[in-house]
């Protein structure tokens, strides 16, 4: 594994214990989901995590990073402490969100992760927009911006992408090609299944990794990365992977794939890879065990924080809507109010 | 009742008057179905609605019926395939366009009030564009800020479109029949919660209920509620309870359609009980029942003995967290509080 | 007065309480002239708004002034300028969009009410997202169907989004700043007949009018019309012409913001008229004014003498004829009438 | 000239008479827009007249017909008699769309045209929709949607382009470039400025052919036409030509673009050009300064057909917005109604 020859060991144990993490965090937000401790819509990643953490890692301090709706890997990758990426889960006040964004919605602006959203492609005029923050604050970073190979198709994707490209700004699109937006395979929606291609229509890079090889995914990611970094060269990077589980907890994913497809999938397990990596490499089962060990003390840590952790209280249902200072505009909206402005809006509403 | 049980029992017993059990959802199937048989002109498209058997199941099975020519699968892309609806409805086609959830129209808003809408007045009448939509609004499964909303208003105040909201399989069924045959745009907007509301859908495959019908489910003489989708579950709840509770009769007006609005239905109700409360399920400011509002005081002047009150789910993005999003929807307690504060027996909301 | 000359007599007479005279137009290039000079955060992008000196003139001179960095022409792709400066604001910059008419932002519906409105509240207040993005309403120049709209109550019925619509000048140019200081999305909707109305603007680089509070321009005891935009300007022309011809005063309470709604001077004025009329240019049905009917029937039950009455652009995608146009719009006949009504002087409308 | 050669020569002759037919429809329409017997926007499309002929010429009689808001020639050339076309930009009842769609919205259903649309690449995904009814109708038939370079930045472009890919629809694309799009020269706007280009993106033919050469958009066309009919293959066609006028009347056209620029453009205009080769296929000076005549006859007989015309009756304000039938619908909206709907929805508004 090369990251581990190249770097010190421990790199390529933490992209491990990263990996495991997200594995292990997922399954149980699974359980959780099962026992009504989380709601919503919840996606999961699982056998995408070497996308996940090795994307991730090819970002520097200051980079940015956007994603869809299936954020849980890439807010983890990214250091979104378990306990509060839990308790956003649970919808507790400790949550990354505060308990307002739930699993499609975390976030982490201090290292740099402006969300988890759930429009499809929705996010991608937004990371564009702050790769043109960037540039306007002349800081040398690039964003990563996440979307599904199902996400290709909408217009918002056209629209980003040429608008980045006129104005060469510092974003790469990790398009996470997992073979199928809900049931829909990606040949079936998609007029070039090669998605990376599309980067041409804008004149701009694209290629096509192995999503669960991680050190492919290391190299073309700090790749691209640097360019939009230091040439504000925006590219398009697919990753191939695939999803074990359903479109989301609710789907057992089976409709439309075979029990082969997935079996077959599930026995190139991207984090078995890099165990045989590791451990090829010179690592020692203990040592690897261990860290399954950690991760999994984490994770019931996490669970536990996030039971023990408070409900957002109810007074403040309109909180973080506005901005301090709002109040006094809102003032005026009182009299007369048929529901209850006056609650839901001034006295909590002002992030009091 | 399994969907094909229900079809079959259709079938059987096509006699006006026969009724089948059915929920919300397989009402509309069975709406589906039937149209489907009835005019090879209709086809359905839209997310998922072939071999993931609808997102929300409405359509499952019809791909095995029907086929993919019929029942087609659309890629990820509203804006593409609500307007490839409407230039097939130009031609003369009867799409019925599945939209994954209300959320998702606001992508396709342009072809929707900036085309279909416009077609029949800005063409003189020359072309028409009898296109159906349906889409299901409204919130309550923690699904957060960006998936829980119901801007039924919007479409509602688009001149050249119609827009029905159906609270019941009954409805459900005859409305969705009523907009495939009609001539103009139609959106239809269902609810996520109430797809598994039960009860009795007529058989007959010729029953449809006419656009712009207001239903009175509930009679009374205190206080009508107005409302319509899922709102008028909660209202018809709220009535039984404060039947119980404080002896109180509430006559609920279910709107069935928005546009149009049918005014002289709920006029009518309001001048017998002199109160009256509207409910929604989006937000009220600017909502369904500002004009309800609008209108009411219009119409009933001097027969209003109280300001007419509304109740929606509460001015904020919809929060994740459980508690914080059972406070913001119009729940019963709240429709309850508003109701006993409208009839002068409680606070003032 | 050129723009130039404006630019510089705000310059030169800057002490508090100094104007100058400007159209509309002109105050609102003043405006971002000022706040693109006092905070370098701020930057304008649009279709046109650099090399063509903007459709409507709004930013011309702007490019030469303050380059083509800060004053920055878009492809056309809407949904994806007007996200950009969704991104750009959450990371604190201070992006002024110009939308080239209200019609053209109905295709990046979702980056405003699904993405910018929800930033607050769905992220738990943890990013802010301070963007401004300014588009004219409006009818009335013949445009026809798809140019000619005025759906201002959709985005003043956003939790999570301001929305203000100046109806002169000097608010043209005091919103606008307010609106580049909040740090809140706002919404500043303008009119493209307001364009060339000339007024008296403070001339002060720090003057700004408060998001939130209605204005009273014309004071009156015998009726109020509320409105907001440039059914202002008809409001005071008919409370003008029913002056002379009726010998009735009628006040006007121009909204100024309608995401706050200042319901407190509405209603202040109403319990002092006893009878109102609301105007606006887009739709009545689910529009602004059925917000304030809804809103004033409430707050001053008690205190009406007659309904609260409404009048806007006939209910009907507009049309190209200039005859049919001119009927269709609220104009001045039309309010006359509905005035004369509300006040039980005239035929009811 | 190929056409003349080919066929017999009538056809030349008539595709001529329809190129000068736009011009001077265009150039009386301007002086009609000054006068302010013509409202709303008014775009015109000389320098553009050999694209919007030979386009068309390529149809067959069953083929659709869909464009954008510069619609006057392509409406002209599709056989909307002049009379209808200026009447309906003098916003009277014989206008083809009763004077109530105006310049921007000219449609002749019977000859297959459905319109004249205003909001940027919005028709495209109707042409789409068209297409597809086409193909569910099993009628063996195109449909040929025009747009301007602006417009292919649109996200609707990108969708209709997949859809159609995916689906196989008999689609062509026509995209008409004339440099700008408003006042945005095309390399300003599209990160790939060779627009045709962009149609590998759906694995869809795409090819550039000059619009000024009549010949040349005839046989582009007629091919890609083809295709779509016989084998639901998709397609892009640009058209590279040049708009003499500013974007609309009201714009003089001069921000964006030198005096020298349009003159150079001017001295190639595509109708001097056929002219030409028409005299050098024989025909004589005097028969096409006839044409000419006959045109300019036909112009002022539409003019003065046009002023007579009567203006829609305010009585049916509403009429076509709603089939018939639908007045039973509205009627329970009567009561209380505060503005008169029933004037202005009922009684008028159902087409009676
Ligand atoms: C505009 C829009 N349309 C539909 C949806 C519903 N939806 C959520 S996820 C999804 C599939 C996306 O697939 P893909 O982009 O491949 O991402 P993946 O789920 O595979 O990660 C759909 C259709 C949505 N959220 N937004
Ligand atoms: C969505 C949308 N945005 C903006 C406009 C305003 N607008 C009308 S035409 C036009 C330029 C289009 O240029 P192009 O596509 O090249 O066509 P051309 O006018 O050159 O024929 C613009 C920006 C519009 N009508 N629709
Ligand atoms: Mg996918
Ligand atoms: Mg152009």
């Amino acid at each position: 594994m090369q990251v581990l020859q190249e770097e010190r060991a421990a790199v390529g144990i933490d992209l491990y214990r990263q990996m495991v993490l997200i594995r292990e965090f997922e399954t149980e937000a699974e359980s959780q989901y099962k026992a009504a401790h989380i709601g919503g819509y919840c996606h999961l990643s699982s056998g995408q995590e070497a996308t996940n953490v090795g994307t991730v890692h090819a970002l520097e301090a200051d980079d940015l990073l956007v994603t869809g709706y299936r954020c849980h890997g890439f807010a983890l990758a990214r250091g979104v402490p378990a306990r509060a990426a839990m308790a956003e889960l649970f919808g507790r006040e400790g949550g990354c969100a505060n308990g307002r964004g739930g699993s499609m919605h975390l976030l982490d602006v201090e290292r740099g992760f402006y969300g988890g959203w759930g429009i499809v492609a929705g996010q991608l005029p937004i990371a564009t927009g702050l790769a043109l923050g960037l540039v306007r604050q002349d800081r040398p970073q690039a964003v990563l911006c996440e979307l599904g190979e199902g996400a290709v198709n909408m217009g918002a994707w056209h629209e980003s992408l040429n608008l980045a490209a006129v104005w060469r700004l510092p974003v790469v699109f990790l398009v996470v090609n997992n073979g199928y937006g809900m049931g829909t395979a990606v040949d079936r929606a998609s007029a070039e299944p090669d998605v990376f291609r599309r980067a041409e229509s804008y004149r701009m890079p694209g290629e096509r990794v192995d999503g669960d090889d991680l050190d492919a995914v290391i190299e073309a990611s700090e790749r691209l990365l640097s360019a939009a970094r230091q040439d504000r060269q925006p590219a398009v990077l697919e990753a191939v992977t695939y999803r074990f589980r359903g479109h989301s907890v609710a789907d057992a994913g089976l409709a439309y794939r075979t029990r082969e497809e997935i079996a077959e999938r599930e026995a190139r397990d991207p984090i078995s890879r890099v165990r045989e990596q590791l451990i090829a490499a010179g690592a020692s089962e203990e040592e690897l065990d261990a860290v399954v060990a950690e991760v999994e003390a984490e994770v019931a840590d996490a669970v536990a924080y996030a039971e023990a952790d408070a409900e957002p209280p109810v007074a403040e249902l309109a909180a973080g809507m506005h901005a301090a200072g709002s109040d006094a505009q809102f003032e005026r909206m009182r009299p007369g109010s048929p529901f209850g402005e006056r609650e839901l809006i001034f006295d909590a509403g002002l992030g009091r | 009742m399994t969907p094909a049980a229900v079809a079959e029992a259709a079938e059987a017993g096509a006699d006006a008057g026969d009724v089948a059990v059915a929920n919300y959802r397989e009402a509309l199937r069975m709406a589906l179905r039937e149209e489907l048989t009835r005019d090879e002109r209709v086809f359905v498209m839209g997310e998922e609605v072939g071999v993931f058997d609808g997102a929300y199941k409405v359509t499952a099975g019809l791909l095995d019926e029907f086929g993919a020519d019929r029942i087609r699968d659309t890629p990820i892309s509203e804006e593409g395939f609500v307007g490839a609806g409407v230039g097939a409805a130009m031609l003369g086609e009867r799409p019925v366009v599945e939209v994954m959830t209300l959320n998702f129209l606001i992508v396709a808003m342009d072809q929707v009030v900036n085309h279909a809408a416009k077609i029949g007045a800005m063409f003189g009448g020359e072309v028409r564009c009898p296109l159906v939509i349906r889409t299901p609004n409204g919130a309550g499964n923690q699904l957060t800020a960006q998936h829980s909303q119901s801007m039924d208003g919007w479409f509602a105040g688009t001149p050249g479109l119609k827009v029905v909201a159906p609270a019941n399989p009954a409805d459900a069924k005859g409305l969705l029949k009523a907009a495939i045959r009609d001539d103009d745009p139609v959106l239809v907007i269902e609810n996520l919660r109430a797809y598994t509301l039960k009860g009795e859908v007529p058989t007959d495959p010729e029953h449809v209920v006419e656009i712009g019908r207001a239903a009175i489910p509930r009679s009374g003489s205190d206080l009508t509620i107005v409302s319509h989708g899922y709102a008028t579950t909660r209202a018809l709840a709220v009535a039984d309870r404060l039947a119980e509770s404080h002896e109180v009769e509430i006559e609920v007006v279910d709107l069935r359609s928005l546009r149009p609005l049918d005014v002289e239905t709920v006029a009518a109700s309001v001048v017998r009980t002199h109160r009256v409360l509207c409910v929604e399920e989006g937000w009220p400011s600017y909502g369904v029942t500002a004009e309800l509002a609008a209108r009411i005081q219009r119409a009933c002047f001097d027969d209003l003995d109280a300001p007419v009150e509304r109740v929606g789910m509460a001015e904020v993005p919809l929060p994740y967290a459980k508690n914080l999003e059972t406070a913001a929807l119009p729940n019963e307690d709240r429709v309850a509080a508003a109701a006993l504060a409208t009839l002068g027996l409680g606070p003032a909301a």
